[in-house]
């Protein structure tokens, strides 16, 4: 590791003048740059613009329902207000928030390489992602849509009278954006590495982001064909959903979940990788069993795709299909357990520096654990039956959503700002940030297992009374999250210009992106790094072994 | 000395760039085959949902004109094979004629699909126009799915006779002895053949013998 | 006419003689098999293409595991949409038998178990194939 | 994890309280299994933090078989509860051999329920207790889904095909019922009351309904379409033209022309009477109009009732 000895100890001018942010200042150098790491940035600033707009949406949405009437918004524009907020957060936040900005930044430092193997394709995934987040953006202009998320036939394609074809059409064009990102990570990964990189000797965010492009590629597709047969039988009348031609509904809900729920292991594989990484980061310790988390990563990949039936148990779907999907989404739960046991066991016998990630990773096992086994409750068939399109779902989601890849989301960015910004933030003031960010989710969520076990449907405006107490509950937890997720917009911008210059290594971790300087050069190294041993390698058994790093 | 495809950015050896455009092009058709998977999971729902009426549906298909269009498919599969293999050998005006013949041929199998809408326009079991009048309601059905897989694969196929054009014109691309560019889009221009090959025997085949 | 040509020329000549092959076919009346037929010729053809024409043949390991990915994925969304299809109308409830013919209803219908022990068997049987699929 | 059980959520039958039973143990195991990593999670940041000189010798990196049983155990455990949620499971989509038939249509924000005797009534269900009621539904637009919480019970409802859900109401009282799947603008406000009455007054309600409801019971509804609609022109045994008689069809299995055998419920009569070329009798021409865009499911499902009672004529082994 000698060259990249050298990158971490130059002088803070040297790093200062050849930092990839000093590289351009015009808009040409960051509109039409093809380094990767310029193009995460763009995208950091993409999904943060379009988690605020979720985010008003669900404001929206908690305020109206603090009261059992339609007191804010009319039962429409309730009906617009989570469909925009559930299309926004999925497609134009939640899915490109850490393969996107993370991934894009940390694959190529992490694995030796100069760039993704597609530079320019990984700048036109940016546009086409913003192209399609204008088109969103009239949608929200124009009215929103009132189909919900899931665009379920007929209602979309004969009875919604929202502008249903230009959000699908946007949905669609975003596919795009995901497909190029995914197919520019598979050929990184294989034909990028370093000399010496073997695939036992890659970091956990590597195997988990390899997964997810699997995802990406296998299954937006089946979403592009949906979304196409959906406005064919919409626009043009040529549609195979129509059930007064004898065509099946739950033929479109097929298709959906086929591509819907492996989306919701893109959400969540990478916040598990970013985990891997911040649990040994903090825990100064080899991860324990580091081929189990790295093939469970694969795993969910692909029984993640067998899975889908389990959204329509009540559907009308047979009873033997039913059970066969209720089995698989028992097996895919298995994976995630292996990594949870995993990660508490890399903790054990650790030499821990209680961070603000890992406040924000074991935030996230925490949340995460709480989700995925309200996930297996809704996989037992008979529970689903009565659990099914109530706020234990939206809790259940969310938990993993919100809970899950969002806490993993800041825990990454508070992570990997030194190796972002070349600044250090202030811990204290994350702490408190990632606390809040706990409680306040907790008491936003909890409350709505509550409510969907005694029978409030999902997307519902008006509401019995007596579950008024508990609606209540959730919005003032909603309150207290919503504080939380804006604590770190202010530290962390006042760190870009009062915070402390980072050294190349703040936390003492053994990856790759940490040898070479923060912010990195343009081109990552200045000399190629040659692997010569496995990610996580800290001197096991040292008492504090800290000081050596 | 045959030119070669300059080294751009990430890469050090051109070996492992040709990999890497290679192994990109593959996963990209992955990714459309797995489109044209929906299409035929579509297909297979609604022959098990009324498998006697798809059938009968099917029975009013031109047979003909699906049987000639998938032998020119097929044969100009042949030709963008042969043009890589013309490439590779370092004839480059063969592989450029090659190419040209595959983009023939692909405009061949347009025209045969346009004379068959034709006909179908003129039968009257085109859905919208008002002198549409369908046997039954599952048969309009079924010319819904009929209209929207033959269009989408009509819609790929004019992307690949685009691209067949545009490497024929590229000098650079008929030379080069690696032909990754040639190979990538006949590897294009294959996917479009084999998801013909399948789209075939589900809408022409399921009826034909009744 | 190298020897490449010639191997390019010779898989045409085949998937020629598939066409044909599938259209003769269609028109026996072979009932029930014809569908099974019908993809089994068409996977053919798809084979000759994949390793001929897209030179699957002279490509390592890492090319072939990706086409086969997205072949695999295919049959997984066509295999458990299928699952659903074939087995909604399978009628696990007997249908409501009015007055007389219970009696003759029942020699009629295929002999039926009690609905418990189907249950068993149907519940067991499909977590050993979902295990075996895994 | 575990949701605790406010009094709000009212149990109305035995499957309401054998899935309180079902969810709670479930919810004890998970949290017997999970508590252990909360509290390993915060011992262990506690304990091994940096400024905590310990004892941190010979950590290992993996350990084949904690790994395989921390992973296959609890597989095995949630197997338990995957075939007792299952055969639950079974039990709600197999409603008993002669259950009191109710017919259900949704639509864009009502509910309307078709007693067999003919009464009907818009977004309330009475219905009697103790006796196992099945609800055959259809929708007239979009997909609802017909939720009775206290029952703990819901199935989607789809247009153009019937949708089955059977439940024994043990306890009389008011009970909520509601619609689960999103259907348009006021989708939180399409829910309604099912009132469990004990059977001798759900007997002398259904007749006090009869004085003002509709005259006929659905099957006598049923037989006047079946003139009206002109279909004893056809299936009537007066009838010149070649049509499959229609007497005692309903339970029986029929061939159909492309030989395979389907067993006629009231799926199959809906779908001959939307789709009638669709399943085709053996021996007989596809020459049935449809009546797709004719007739409301209301009448449809008053037709099948009709069908369903028609007995065949004495003696007719047919």
């Amino acid at each position: 590791m000698s060259a990249a000895a050298i990158d971490a100890e130059r002088e803070p001018e040297d790093v200062e003048r050849t930092s990839y942010l000093r590289a351009g200042y015009s808009l040409r150098s960051w509109f039409f740059t093809t380094d990767h790491k310029r193009i995460a940035i763009l995208y950091l600033f993409s999904i943060s613009f379009f988690f605020a707009i979720g985010g008003i949406a669900a404001a929206l949405i908690r305020l109206d329902l603090l009261t059992p009437g339609p007191d804010l918004l009319s039962n429409d524009g309730y009906n617009r207000a989570f469909s925009l907020h559930g299309i926004i957060m999925v497609w134009f936040f939640l899915i490109p928030s850490i393969p996107n900005t993370f991934g894009n930044f940390l694959i190529p430092l992490m694995i030796g390489a100069r760039d993704l193997a597609f530079p320019r394709l990984n700048l036109l995934s940016w546009y086409i992602y913003i192209f399609a987040g204008l088109l969103t953006l009239l949608v929200v202009l124009g009215g929103g849509v009132d189909t919900g998320w899931t665009f379920y036939t007929p209602l979309t394609t004969m009875y919604a009278n929202g502008m249903v074809v230009m959000a699908v059409v946007a949905v669609f064009i975003s596919g795009f954006s995901t497909i190029l990102t995914g197919l520019n990570f598979i050929v990184t990964i294989h034909k990028l590495r370093a000399p010496g990189m073997t695939w036992s000797r890659l970091p956990l965010f590597i195997w988990s982001h390899y997964a997810v492009s699997l995802i990406f590629v296998l299954a937006t597709p089946v979403l592009a064909v949906t979304l196409l047969l959906l406005l064919a039988e919409r626009v043009f009348g040529i549609g195979v959903f129509d059930p007064s031609l004898g065509g099946d509904p739950l033929l479109f809900q097929h298709l959906f979940w086929f591509y819907s729920h492996p989306a919701v292991y893109i959400m969540v594989l990478p916040a598990l990788g970013v985990m891997s990484e911040l649990i040994t980061s903090a825990a100064h310790k080899q991860i324990f069993g580091y081929w189990f988390v790295a093939y469970a990563s694969i795993a969910i990949a692909v029984i993640g795709f067998l899975v889908w039936g389990h959204h329509m148990f009540v559907s009308g779907q047979s009873i033997y299909a039913s059970t066969v999907f209720s089995f698989l989404s028992l097996a895919v739960a298995v994976p995630s357990a292996i990594k949870v046991f995993n990660w508490t066991a890399t903790l054990y016998k650790g030499d821990i520096d209680i961070s603000a990630p890992l406040l924000f990773a074991m935030g996230f096992i925490v949340l995460f654990v709480a989700g995925g086994l309200t996930g297996l409750m809704l996989a037992m068939l008979a529970i689903d039956v009565h659990v099914h399109d109530t706020y234990f779902v939206v809790a259940h989601f969310h938990y993993i959503m919100v809970g899950g890849t969002v806490t993993a989301f800041f825990g990454a960015l508070h992570y990997w700002w030194p190796k972002i910004t070349g600044r250090m933030y202030n811990e204290m003031l994350a702490r408190i940030a990632a606390i809040t960010i706990l409680v306040g989710f907790n008491l936003t969520f909890f409350p709505q297992y509550m409510l969907g076990y005694e029978g409030m449907p999902r997307r519902y405006h008006v509401y019995p009374p007596e579950f008024q107490v508990l609606h209540v509950l959730s919005s003032a937890g909603a309150g207290l999250l919503a504080v939380g997720y804006l604590m770190p917009l202010f530290y962390l911008v006042w760190s870009l210009f009062k915070g402390a210059r980072a050294s190349a290594n703040p936390w003492g971790a053994t990856g790759l992106e940490w040898t070479t300087s923060s912010p990195p050069p343009k081109h990552n190294f200045t000399e190629q790094p040659v692997v010569v041993r496995g990610p996580y390698h800290y001197p096991l058994k040292h008492p504090s072994s800290r000081d050596h790093a | 000395m045959p030119e070669q495809r300059e080294l751009h950015e990430p890469f050090h050896q051109r070996e492992r760039q040709e990999e890497a455009d290679r192994l990109g092009m593959l996963v990209f058709i992955g990714s459309e085959a797995m489109l044209f998977g929906g299409i035929f999971a579509a297909a297979l729902a609604l022959r098990l949902l009324h498998p006697h009426e798809f059938t009968s549906a099917s029975a009013h298909m031109k047979l003909w004109h699906g049987t000639a269009n998938t032998a020119v498919l097929l044969t100009s599969s042949l030709l963008a094979a042969i043009a890589v293999e013309a490439a590779r050998g370092g004839r480059a005006r063969w592989a450029g004629r090659a190419l040209w013949g595959a983009a023939a041929l692909g405009m061949l199998f347009l025209a045969i699909k346009a004379h068959e809408y034709w006909l179908e326009w003129r039968e009257g079991v085109v859905p919208g126009p008002p002198n549409a009048d369908f046997g039954s309601r599952f048969e309009q059905l079924f010319m819904n799915f009929y209209f929207v897989a033959t269009g989408l694969h009509a819609l790929h196929l004019t992307a690949g006779l685009v691209l067949l054009g545009i490497t024929a014109l590229n000098r650079r691309a008929r030379h080069d002895r690696g032909a990754v560019l040639i190979g990538n889009v006949a590897l294009y221009w294959h996917l479009v053949d084999l998801v013909w090959v399948f789209l075939y025997p589900t809408i022409y085949l399921a009826g034909a013998g009744r | 006419m190298t020897a490449a040509l010639r191997r390019v020329l010779l898989v045409w000549l085949a998937l020629l003689l598939l066409l044909a092959a599938t259209l003769g076919a269609a028109f026996l009346p072979l009932g029930p098999a014809k569908p099974w037929i019908g993809y089994g010729i068409a996977a053919l053809k798809a084979g000759l293409i994949l390793w001929f024409f897209m030179d699957m043949r002279r490509e390592g390991g890492l090319m072939r595991l990706a086409t086969g990915a997205a072949l695999l994925w295919i049959v997984f969304l066509l295999s458990l949409v299928a699952s659903d299809y074939l087995t909604r109308s399978v009628p696990l409830a007997p249908a409501q038998p009015t007055g007389s013919e219970a009696r003759h209803q029942a020699w009629l219908a295929p002999p039926r178990h009690s609905a418990s022990d189907r249950r068993w068997t149907l519940t067991i049987c499909f977590a050993a194939i979902s295990a075996l699929r895994t | 994890m575990i949701g605790p059980f406010h009094p709000i959520a009212a149990r109305a039958s035995e499957h309401a309280r054998t899935l309180d039973l079902l969810f709670g143990s479930f919810g004890a195991m998970v949290a017997v299994l999970t508590l252990p990593i909360f509290v390993l999670l915060v011992l262990f940041a506690i304990r091994y933090r940096t400024t905590n000189d310990v004892n941190r010798e010979h950590a290992e990196s993996h350990n084949l078989w904690i790994e395989l049983s921390w992973s296959i155990i609890p597989f095995l455990l949630t197997l338990g509860f995957f075939v007792w949620a299952t055969s639950l499971y079974f039990d709600l989509r197999t409603p008993p051999p002669g259950a009191y038939t109710i017919n259900v249509v949704a639509k864009q924000w009502m509910w309307k329920f078709q007693h067999p005797d003919g009464t009907a009534e818009i977004n309330e269900l009475h219905v009697p207790a103790n006796t196992p009621v099945r609800l055959v539904m259809t929708s007239r637009d979009v997909i609802h889904s017909l939720y009775f919480p206290a029952l703990r019970i819901k199935q989607d409802v789809l247009p153009g095909r019937y949708t089955e859900e059977w439940f024994e109401a043990d306890r009389p009282g008011t009970y909520p019922l509601r619609c689960a799947e999103f259907c348009g603008a006021d989708h939180s406000v399409m829910g309604g009351q099912l009132v469990v009455l004990r059977p001798e007054r759900y007997a002398n309600w259904l007749e006090h309904q009869g004085s003002f409801g509709t005259s006929a019971t659905l099957a006598g509804q049923g037989e006047r379409l079946f003139r009206d609609l002109g279909c004893s022109g056809c299936h009537g045994p007066a009838s010149a033209v070649k049509a499959p008689d229609l007497a005692g069809v309903f339970g029986r299995p029929v061939g159909l022309t492309d030989g395979n055998v389907v067993m006629a419920d009231e799926q199959y009569l809906h779908d001959s009477i939307m789709l009638p070329n669709s399943q085709v009798v053996g021996g007989y021409p596809a020459i049935m109009p449809t009546y797709g865009n004719l007739i409301e499911p209301e009448q449809v499902n008053a037709l099948v009732a009709y069908l369903k009672q028609l007995d065949p004529p004495e003696g007719s082994p047919e």
